[in-house]
């Protein structure tokens, strides 16, 4: 039965339901139960923003506090996957990968190929992105292109809190390392969302939205600028069809080939840095592969070249907002002023 | 611990100026903690109450041309180098005019022509900074020193590590400070360094490591003014572990449900830096008490006009996106 | 006077030169002198590969060995260029970056923008990086495209000799944390090279061969497989143009897209992973800017989604060679037998 | 150093096992170095010859299913764990019937059946994976045991003292076992750990660390046995420093003109382990050096056939090159 919950809700529950079924998942990271040695409450955070609150008391061997070591941990959890459990770790903030990467992609991620199949890594690293609450440069980094970027793992980024549950619970399960990117700015949404246990294959994308004038692929939270972006279009007669990957590697690159092929037109969100990006993998694998279908150029809405600044006046402007959107499609079906970028 | 030192051996004009900074220090963060609770600050706030005696102990030996690595918990550090209050204070809002035109924030405030090299949203971000300011001061031949802050959490960061035995290696003229204040968010100093002296970690790599009571400004001093000196005449690095405690959340709007209960009320009320400093200035007879409330009075003012004035700041212009990435590009 | 050195002599001589001119360079790393605190010779190695070799006799206070602390050492090289050095600091292999990309990325790469334009931070990151000599899955990697999707970072990845010595010199002069990206296939490949000291400018593209049929965008040690590409090529009446940006970021755009202008096709090779990389960021860029000058779809030619792999008999097939350049070409020219991938 | 231990407390077989194991080593490593000379063997190699002591003596200590996480260096180590010799050199040779299909090479030697977990190209890659082995081993209620070697060069690495605290707060059953070779490629540990014991680094992490003689069997067999004792009761985790000499390059190819003149001669005379092990168990009357030798003839053999398999088998197939990425994708 669904009800509404938050996106936080909505993973705390995978979380949860996933603990209860298989008592080889465990859950660590930075007071992930918050509080260990501490005169207080043992359990007095669950997770810096609360995601695995309540935990610690139901499963109380299998939640961990850790020391300010993202390496050793998050080496644990491959170690540890590698050995028998299904650990969930817990990088706070993605901005910190800088300090642990090693250990995610030179090991975890290559054990399997290394060891010639021998592996097998079922670990997932849940880890907080994106921009939007003034957290500043080192807080606010999208960076799931550099996780993509990289053959051994898998990278899942939901947008909604029903596929944030289902999307975590099938990461659990998965034989591969995932990276399960929170937006933060997500955890407060509300949406439906069943009480059962439900999976979402990784690798299937979504049509969040069907039109025929123009492809908008989008990712985690620009899903729901793409979806303000298509009602104000909407208004000036342009379908937009929207379609939400949900994982960036695998990448359902057939669901955005038969959007475009239809459509002709392609736009694509990303709140991360444009070089390099998922926008520009997206772009160049349908230029590359529905080259004869596109009627337009192909238009990529990103963050600009920079860090992220802190005051709230230039994050406002940093992160793709539906005007940024909506005047890409505009330019792909040659109604903007700007006829070139 | 080491043994306490006394207030005797600093001048009147130092013993006034450490306690203007930390008076300075306490009032910015008090202030802010109540703005704060407004709505209006932006981001993460992580307040250095309690620890004042801590940078400021330390730094008072620090030339402008020293350098300074800081951490997300940075204020007082910012402050005690010399950095521009109202500047911060602008920074923290958000302004066009604060000390990194807004770009930084709370968790950056940084001058480099105070040395200061900016506080750090990245735990053990600091450490592997000084060793280079401490390389630079021995290629070119001054006698800089550079001195990172790093709390308890952050001396598990494997980059803290790493550091130290660097700056050992390399024989720098470089402090680590530790400043241990019993928690890294609501994870307890118990917990992740097992409740021993973090101080001990500096025979590891072979470099001398004390602890001070870090509520006690005239034993941070002393212990600081011996490491720094070490550092200068070319003796190497060292580790100074302060005991020490906050006294608001990890970062503001923290319930703090792991603490125990009124542990905060006693510390303030048994272990204050300021207070104990008054209490040893005027028993050794060294400072009249009104000159001390009469910098208090002036602090207040100080960051009631820093809270006006930024309040009133511009924000950035739209165009300040896009610039300060690069030098040239 | 130029005379013919190695790629690896360039670099060194680089070093040298700039060593001697200004005394503020520094170079540091592990086994740079190559026999700290050993009963041997000091300077015994100069490097693993040998290429900062006597550079500690000449300048022995400014040539350090480092303890295998990358972190510390990449952060000593942010922190000595933000207080009056010019560091190269050598991270021997890129892939070892997971262990100290917080100190790259996060620190020396942001200080400019964080501190409000305030800072400068001129240090150069020397990294070997590439397959093909057996070298495995963790010492064999490619990654300069996690490098340039980081705002505030210089990307160098030289293709020969004479660029290699000026492109160093440039990136030691240069005010902007750069990282110099050394094809450890490459070392040994030699070439003309003035003596004298010379500057290549970061952001400027090299047109290698010039052709009107389809623009091949090559870097590093892939622009000698678009050069024998084009030689096969030109038997069949094709003429290939080939641009080596030289730099990924600063990426000269331009140059790329005034090539296309002219040949109306595109071809990318980049050794690194596909997804994410170069060429989907090339292919991307082209696609959105010069999507009327196309006659054909892009084609990407990069190494597969997987990690390199150690046997000589799979590393020989992972990474492109000009077979797989000249069938990308043809199939731009619409003269291959599969008319799509 | 410890006290020397003594060859009486083992059983003639386990003394046989040893003796064997630590010769098949040196054998392996011995045609190796033969080998890669003729210019067959593709990549890096890095030989544990002069070192076989420290893996045997603490890995004899281990079941199956116990753990091991390596370094670089690696062949040493898996031998002990009982991988498959003729997997090994087929790996290394790059060919399709390796233990890892060709895929991995001599640096990613693994076997995770044989809870070996890989050879590990990154300095300080393996302390993080056993401090997860031995969670799992605590969490799943088993009392199986993780170790992980690692150089005195990877005992800087952040990685690896992060490990050591970790597996010292979350209470592991892990030993961390340094080998001290004196030397980081060319870098010697006078340098890189300013010639302090290793095992210091133990104390400011709360767990015990000792330094035993690493060409002495009978010392690392017996400080081993004390730490894995203690990890499989529950006890935490432990670090063992062997202080050792490696007998060829970092590398083959290595010119090792860092080293002293007649170093490895001199250490080969008067420190070998596999002599020392022959003469304390020959005057202890407890082997005949006939059952040795015979040994010495069954390994040569073996290695022998080893090498000739090796180069006679196929190739992987270009298929190969894309499998094995993921379970499922
Ligand atoms: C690499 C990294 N890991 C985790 C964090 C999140 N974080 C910020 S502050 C903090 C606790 C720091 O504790 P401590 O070092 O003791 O400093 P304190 O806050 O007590 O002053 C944590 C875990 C971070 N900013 N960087
Ligand atoms: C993170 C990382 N840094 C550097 C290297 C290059 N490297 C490989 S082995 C080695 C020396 C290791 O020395 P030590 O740990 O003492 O082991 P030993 O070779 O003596 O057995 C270095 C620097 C690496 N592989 N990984
Ligand atoms: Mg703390
Ligand atoms: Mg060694």
């Amino acid at each position: 039965m669904a009800r509404r919950i938050t996106f936080m809700q909505a993973i705390n529950e995978a979380l949860a339901q996933e603990m209860e079924r298989d008592e080889t998942v465990v859950v660590f990271g930075e007071d992930n139960a918050g509080g260990a040695g501490a005169p207080g409450e043992d359990d007095a955070w669950g997770g810096v923003m609360g995601v695995t609150k309540g935990l610690y008391g139901k499963y109380p061997g299998r939640v961990l506090d850790t020391p300010i070591s993202e390496s050793a941990f998050v080496g644990a959890a491959a170690g540890a996957a590698a050995s028998g459990l299904r650990p969930v770790a817990e990088l706070m903030f993605v901005d910190f990968f800088g300090v642990c990467m090693d250990q995610i992609y030179n090991q975890a991620a290559k054990f399997r190929y290394m060891f010639g199949g021998k592996a097998v890594t079922p670990m997932v690293i849940r880890t907080m992105f994106g921009a939007g609450i003034r957290a500043a440069a080192q807080h606010s980094q999208s960076l799931y292109p550099i996780f993509t970027h990289i053959p051994g793992l898998k990278v899942v980024v939901p947008s909604n809190p029903y596929d944030a549950k289902g999307l975590m619970i099938a990461s659990i399960r998965d034989d591969d390392p995932v990276i399960f990117f929170e937006n933060k700015v997500l955890y407060s949404v509300e949406g439906d969302v069943p009480e059962e246990s439900y999976e979402i294959p990784l690798g299937e994308a979504e049509y969040v939205r069907e039109g025929d004038d123009v492809t908008i692929v989008a990712i985690g939270r620009m899903v729901s600028m793409a979806e303000q972006a298509a009602d104000a279009l909407e208004d000036e007669g342009v379908e937009c069809e929207i379609v939400d990957p949900r994982t960036t590697s695998p990448l359902d690159e057939e669901a955005i080939y038969e959007s475009v092929e239809n459509t002709g037109r392609l736009v694509v969100v990303d709140e991360s840095n444009p070089r390099c990006s998922l926008a520009s993998d997206i772009a160049a694998l349908v230029a590359q592969n529905c080259f004869d279908h596109l009627k337009a150029a192909p238009r990529m809405v990103t963050a600009p070249h920079t860090p992220p600044p802190f005051s709230p006046a230039l994050e406002d402007l940093y992160v793709p907002d539906p005007e940024r959107v909506a005047a890409a499609v505009r330019e792909t079906l040659g109604t903007s002023d700007r006829a070139r970028a | 611990m080491t043994e306490v030192a006394s207030p005797q051996e600093l001048s009147k004009e130092d013993l006034l100026d450490a306690y203007r900074t930390m008076r300075t220090i306490r009032e910015f963060e008090e202030r802010l903690h109540t703005e704060f609770a407004t709505g209006e600050i932006p981001g993460f706030v992580h307040l250095y109450a309690g620890e004042e005696a801590i940078a400021t102990g330390v730094i008072s030996h620090l030339g402008a041309d020293d350098y300074v690595a800081s951490t997300h918990r940075g204020h007082g550090h910012a402050i005690a180098k010399g950095c521009d209050v109202k500047g911060m204070m602008k920074e923290i809002y958000g302004k066009a005019e604060g000390l990194c035109h807004g770009k930084g924030g709370s968790m950056h405030i940084a001058d480099l022509d105070k040395g200061m090299l900016g506080a750090n949203g990245i735990v053990g971000g600091g450490p592997p900074l000084v060793c280079g300011a401490g390389l630079s001061a021995k290629v070119r031949g001054t006698n800089q020193v550079a001195v990172s802050f790093t709390g308890d959490g952050g001396s598990n960061q494997g980059t803290t590590l790493e550091s130290m035995n660097l700056a050992s290696v390399w024989n720098l003229p470089v402090v680590f400070v530790i400043e241990n204040n019993g928690y890294a968010e609501a994870t307890s100093t118990n917990f992740s360094v097992k409740g021993i002296d973090i101080a001990k970690r500096a025979d590891g790599f072979g470099i001398p490591g004390v602890t001070v009571d870090g509520h006690d400004f005239f034993a941070v001093h002393e212990a600081a003014g011996e490491a720094i000196r070490r550092a200068r005449e070319g003796g190497g690095p060292s580790l100074i572990e302060c005991k020490v405690n906050r006294y608001f959340g990890h970062f503001e709007g923290d319930a703090q449900t792991y603490r125990a209960e009124n542990e905060v009320e006693n510390l303030r009320c048994e272990k204050d830096c300021l207070d104990n400093f008054r209490r040893r200035v005027a028993s050794a007879g060294l400072i009249d008490e009104g000159e001390l409330d009469r910098i208090d009075e002036e602090v207040k003012q100080l960051i009631n006009e820093a809270v006006e004035e930024a309040k009133a700041a511009p924000d950035p212009k739209a165009d300040d996106l896009l610039t300060d990435v690069y030098v040239s590009y």
